[in-house]
């Protein structure tokens, strides 16, 4: 038991079902291990500030450890440091610390090789028509959050585009790529984002999405050119409406991740570091633990490796 | 000195004073001229010549591609939420108010509409009437801490903001309704959405009713004694209030029209997206934006002054501008750069065509 | 006879500053009551705390003998008090048929009126004209110029229209001549007489000596926040008027 | 002699309204010049015009024989024309003692107010509290009241005593004792005097005819937004100038 | 009749008038009375009462761990960004005006502080120096839109906002510079960060200069021409104008020393975060956060009324509540949804203390 611990769970938004179901998943186990919990969230996404002060009130508060998921990972580490410097063990979850090694552990999604499955199974998917693909990229916004370049940039590679400069998106020079937008990954900022490309080249037939939200919103805006069927969308997140749109033929293929794994494990580690003060390891040859992605879809492709909808609608988060 | 002045009975010299109203001989002729006495007269079509100039601009820069009935009829698609939003907003500002809540209350009313839906079982017609409802009964609370507890509207609208984003998360439980899932069981949901082609152009009845809301607003504003009266109490409450308008009544019945608009705008939302999200970005940004429209259409922040046909043309021109820059290929900073000069610009042409006429 | 509108023991304070004193008031019925006073003796808060427009801090107010607490203007005008403010209350981006309908507009006949609510512009546009015509202001050339854009004088022509157009009960005027010409303002006076002719009382408050004594049954002294005395204009000369109000002479016994 | 202040064919239209039509203007070293007029004939815009506040349509305005273009009130007051607007031009939430010395505050003595830029407010409220009692405002009890908050005759007289106090080539009164009271008109009119015995010329726009009379050394007479002629007090009773005002009789041939 | 009354020559009867100035015997007393007249002539304070009796209410429901020097400090720190750009906001608030770009500005300086140090080898007090000229031309840019070009302020620091955030990052290349090197090769753009204990409360240079620039910004704005021109600009600017201000200048010099504060805040986001980021979420919400500061302290949005102590007072209220919550444990949408409500209900509170003490 952990008794009298407490833990600080850090998300960058309260708003995306992403990150109310590591809520949950950090809130049972910490029931269970007799933790107790403070959540805490940014008001927007990419809120440092909040987020900081956030930190600062968990050291006010005297935690044992924090589970964060950095709003601006790099921005955020002398706080972490702060916190850490106070003996407090903290845990980035889902996406890293900008150097990794700022925080005392990483249980993340790899967001590269979420981007690169369902790149690489687009390509299948097409065959060779892949050589002629007309695609139209939906990002989150314009201040190119790492989560959202590592997809981006994952998925180009998977499809076999030459990125230029992997940190950032727009640099490519492939004459397949119609446009980048921004979708803020919601379903309103999709289908204008959608709009716009179809507005520039009505001909595009691959559309990446960063997350599901986003995929429903360009989904509608095919569907009012009467285009949704000829148009294969793909997507990144696993939540469950995103894959029972996956059932429903609106997206092609999801990568899942599992929010709710990447907190029990998080609140097991806190647990346990304040009882022996040992701390997590990462996966073997990885710097992080890697809290896996699967590729949902009911098309699976040869050489690439999926799971089907059934299982995806099994682990599947809000 | 003054005292043999003042024997003299100056008043009476008054019986033969004339009994002509004033009038000089009028100069301005030709064209230019009547264009110049309309503009004068009708300032809420600067905007729309700034509107038109802007798509003559991009139909030249981008050809037919622009030009097409497509494009022209899908930035009246993109706009129909913030023309909706800034139909309301007009009122408020206009008022001398300003309403931060607006993109929250479409959000939370398109929330309930479809939960009442799926959670509670309710037959569509009657979840989207309770979402009207609860849009007005949010609007009735700014209302009356506007106008009986007399704080700024700014703080109320603010306050309402957060807790109306929250209560949305709190309700909805972070849930999407999917669109399928409407589309079977709830079609009337997607009543908004509902598509008609007009010679090669596609409308939807969200932009039918967009466009007939501000109309019947223009109307109702211009030609009845409310209009005038909400004109008044935005201008000068004191003044309004000791000519004896009823300034709470009209308040009230402001906010509360404003919260029946945005939970029409959640509805409009429905059709447009599909799906009900409790996370749609009109929640976050649908404020500044119809705000931005509304000044952009020369209504003034200080109440009283401009018409809300100019807000409706300011929520097209920024639609325009987005579209245009998008079709042109520019990158989406790029974009989101360019749109802040185009905005400045607007209004500085705006500015301009106001001062030649003036 | 009993006032009609009475006040006893009015007072109003703004922080450190007093403007009302202990004062009384009496408006008899019929009558045109003038009140004079030096500028800043309190006479503009006098008549806005019968009118409702400030809520005195002490004191009473009746109206035809029943104790009255006007807790906005609007609830007053209700009652039939009819006031001219100094600062006239007129909404300057509105225009000049706007203002002088506000609150009480003209619908169209029919349909349009009843169903559609809809305003009938020209006929308040004809009686607006009629009305300012009758008041000599013969310089507006524009109905539906925005208040704003008149001169000094238009705006408080517009004004005055109005109260005297829709009085009923009592009419109160502060100061409707400060800013007229001497045809406008003879007009007004004129329009007075014509008001309390229909059996309307007035009051009257100006620092024009000459007009207050041609048209005043009674003169109320306002001084230091306080009536200082009720003079008839038959038994006095404007020099003891002006004298009581400056405090150069002693006032007489009570009136 | 040569006009110290000359408007030659001043025309301002706003949108259908003339407000002046080909106006001529002119003013005298040392002299006292009413303008007469009815309401809205353009009087005020005609001191707006020459003063800097509007710029006219068309025409020009001389000042010392050196013809000017002003495009602001700031170049006026910076070439010697002081100016009360018949709307008084104050800040109402700023003090009595604030908007007396806008736009030329005074400073403290030494180091706070070379180094600190400290305003020296004793010093101001001082001298704001003498000129308000020389204009016999005695009412005031707060010099550091808002303006908004004050009579309105208190605040007309703050912008009089303001103008008063620092006038240096012409000094123009648009209707400067429209809201007084009696005591207060007179002293306005002593000042006025006063003025006028250091040198410089006044402008004097006003609707009390005896109080013109008692004062002017000419009258303009403003019709229809032009001069209709101008007029010696001593040659004409108050009579035949209010017949030439309001159109009653014809007016004498170019004075 | 009237011939014959005009004969009187009443006003020589004006020699013997008195010329006393009006009083009146005065009639508060006590504790109450005094605390009364403090309030109406120093309507600052109300925000401040709201601010104790904030702090009383947090410290007795949390007890030591919230009434510490160390969580009493962490507010100052925590509101040290949003004070600096409530100072600045305050200023142009108070001319009328609204300035949406202030958190836009404070990113871009903070970033042309880093990369200039950085990427071009400048050094750090250099590199400093360029970003607070750089925020003060883009304050000089919005002055001269809005006072020259006659443009509402509203739409054209709403378009800075988008033009400066899109070339922050742009210019960044959306790179982050970290705290370590920032440590290691130019300490100097972490002097506002600078920590100093007095009796066990934490202090950094940032919150001194955000208390030192609070307070030197109310005596220039209460004993200086400058300060009073400030006010009369935003209380009427024609009477402004015709009262003899030079308006132009007086907005000009408001608007760069607003860039000017916003690039110092730039400075303390260094400081405070360590590292220079390019989406520091200042650059979207310090805009609201500040305006929030400002109404809650009581400064109208009509610009002209009100004191720039009760913006900062505003601020802290703000962050009071922020930490209060946040130390009790409520969860975020909890937070969010109470602290809506509390910015609703502390300016209720500030009303009705003015209405009391009118
Ligand atoms: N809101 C207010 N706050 C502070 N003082 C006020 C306020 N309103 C009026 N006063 C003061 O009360 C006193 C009386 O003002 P009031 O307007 O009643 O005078 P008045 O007799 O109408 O003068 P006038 O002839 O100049 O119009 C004045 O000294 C004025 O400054
Ligand atoms: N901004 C404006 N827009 C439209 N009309 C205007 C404007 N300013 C003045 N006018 C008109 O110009 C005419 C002259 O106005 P002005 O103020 O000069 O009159 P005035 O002689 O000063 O009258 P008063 O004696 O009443 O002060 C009036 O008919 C007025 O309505
Ligand atoms: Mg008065
Ligand atoms: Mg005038």
């Amino acid at each position: 038991g952990g008794h009298g611990v407490s833990a600080c769970l850090i998300t960058k938004t309260d708003t995306n079902p992403f990150f109310v179901k590591m809520r949950e998943g950090a809130a049972a186990k910490a029931e269970e291990l007799g933790v107790e919990l403070n959540t805490y969230a940014g008001k927007i996404d990419g809120d440092n500030e909040t987020q900081v002060a956030a930190i600062e009130t968990c050291i006010a508060n005297g935690a044992k450890g924090i589970l964060l998921t950095p709003s601006d990972p790099a921005a955020i580490a002398p706080v972490v440091e702060q916190a850490r410097d106070q003996g407090i063990l903290v845990i980035a979850l889902d996406t890293p610390l900008d150097p990794i090694d700022a925080a005392d552990m990483t249980f993340a999604t790899d967001n590269y090789k979420a981007g690169q499955l369902i790149g690489q199974w687009a390509r299948a998917q097409l065959g060779d028509a892949a050589s002629e693909a007309k695609i139209g990229l939906l990002n989150i916004n314009i201040s190119q959050p790492t989560v959202g370049v590592l997809r981006n940039q994952g998925f180009l590679e998977g499809f076999g585009i030459d990125l230029g400069d992997p940190n950032k998106w727009g640099d490519e020079t492939d004459p397949r790529i119609v446009g980048h937008d921004v979708s803020d990954g919601a379903a309103d900022g999709g289908r204008k984002g959608m709009e716009n490309l179809l507005a520039s080249d009505p001909g595009i037939n691959v559309v990446y999405t960063i997350n599901e939200p986003a995929a429903a919103g360009a989904y509608e805006a095919l569907k009012a050119l009467g285009r949704e069927d000829d148009v294969l969308i793909v997507s990144v997140d696993g939540g469950c409406p995103g894959v029972a749109n996956v059932r429903d033929g609106v997206i092609g293929a999801t990568s899942q991740q599992y929010p709710l794994l990447m907190a029990s494990l998080g609140i097991e580690a806190i647990a346990k570091f304040a009882e022996t003060g040992e701390k997590p390891a990462p996966t073997e040859g990885k710097n992080f633990y890697d809290t896996g992605v699967g590729l949902v879809t009911d098309q699976p492709v040869d050489g690439v490796e999926s799971i089907s909808v059934e299982e995806g609608l099994a682990r599947c988060w809000g | 000195m003054a005292s043999d002045r003042t024997n003299d009975n100056y008043e009476s010299a008054l019986s033969g004073a004339s009994t002509d109203v004033a009038s000089f001989e009028y100069h301005k002729k030709g064209f230019v001229g009547r264009l110049h006495d309309l503009l004068h007269t009708n300032p809420a079509l600067v905007p729309l010549i700034v509107l038109v100039a802007a798509i003559i601009i991009f139909g030249i820069a981008l050809g037919s591609k622009f030009f097409s009935p497509f494009a022209l009829t899908l930035i009246l698609q993109q706009v129909q939420i913030v023309g909706v939003l800034a139909a309301a907003q007009s009122l408020i500002i206009l008022t001398a108010g300003i309403d931060l809540s607006v993109g929250a209350m479409a959000v939370i009313s398109s929330v309930i509409m479809g939960q009442f839906t799926f959670r509670y079982g309710l037959p569509a017609p009657m979840a989207v009437a309770a979402g009207l409802a609860i849009g007005t009964a949010i609007g009735a609370l700014n209302g009356w801490l506007v106008s009986r507890v007399k704080l700024p509207p700014f703080i109320v609208t603010l306050g309402m903001w957060q807790i109306v984003l929250a209560a949305n998360y709190l309700f909805s439980r972070n849930e999407t309704i999917r669109a399928q899932d409407i589309e079977a069981n709830a079609p009337f949901l997607h009543f908004m959405g509902y598509k008609f082609q007009i010679g090669g152009a596609t409308f939807t009845l969200g932009v039918l009713v967009m466009i007939l809301l501000v109309l019947l607003l223009a109307y109702v504003l211009r030609n009845t004694a409310w209009g005038r009266h909400v004109y008044a109490v935005g201008d000068d409450p004191e003044a309004a209030q000791l000519a004896g308008v009823d300034v709470h009544k009209t308040l009230m019945s402001v906010y509360m029209l404003v919260g029946f608009i945005c939970a029409l705008a959640g509805w409009v939302m429905i059709g447009r997206f599909g799906s009900v999200s409790p996370s749609a970005s009109t929640g976050m940004m649908g404020n500044i934006q119809s705000i931005t429209a509304v000044v952009i259409g020369g209504i003034s922040l200080f109440g009283g002054r401009g018409s809300i046909l100019g807000a409706f043309f300011g929520a097209l021109i920024v639609g325009v501008f987005e579209l245009g820059l998008r079709m042109a290929g520019a990158d989406p900073q790029w974009t989101f750069l360019l749109i802040g000069a185009l905005i400045i610009a607007a209004v500085s042409v705006d500015q301009w065509i106001r001062k030649v006429s003036a | 006879m009993e006032p009609i509108l009475k006040g006893r023991n009015l007072v109003k304070r703004y922080g450190k500053v007093t403007a009302l004193d202990h004062c009384d008031f009496d408006l008899y019925p019929g009558e045109i009551l003038a009140v004079i006073g030096d500028n800043g003796a309190g006479k503009s808060t006098l008549i806005k705390a019968v009118s409702g427009a400030v809520v005195p801090d002490e004191g009473t107010v009746t109206l035809e003998g029943k104790e009255v607490r006007f807790s906005s203007p609007i609830e007053a005008r209700d009652a039939g008090i009819e006031t001219v403010y100094q600062t006239l209350a007129m909404s300057p981006a509105l225009s000049i048929t706007d203002n002088m309908f506000m609150g009480r507009e003209l619908r169209m006949p029919g349909v349009m009126g009843k169903w559609f609510r809809k305003l009938d512009k020209p006929a308040m546009e004809k009686f607006a004209r009629e009305k300012l015509s009758e008041l000599g202001l013969m310089t507006i050339q524009n109905i539906n110029q925005a208040v704003e854009t008149l001169s000094g004088g238009q705006r408080q022509g517009v004004a005055v229209a109005r109260a005297a157009a829709f009085g009923s009960k009592v009419i109160i005027l502060d100061e409707p001549t400060a800013a007229l010409g001497v045809k406008e303002s003879r007009k007004v006076l004129e329009l007075i007489q014509d008001v309390k002719s229909r059996g309307i009382p007035i009051i009257l408050i100006s620092h024009n000596m000459p007009h207050v004594f041609e048209v005043a049954d009674r003169i109320h002294v306002h001084r230091l926040g306080k009536r200082l005395c009720v003079i008839d204009p038959k038994d006095y000369t404007m020099s003891d008027a002006v004298a009581f109000m400056t405090g150069a002479k002693e006032a007489p016994e009570a009136a």
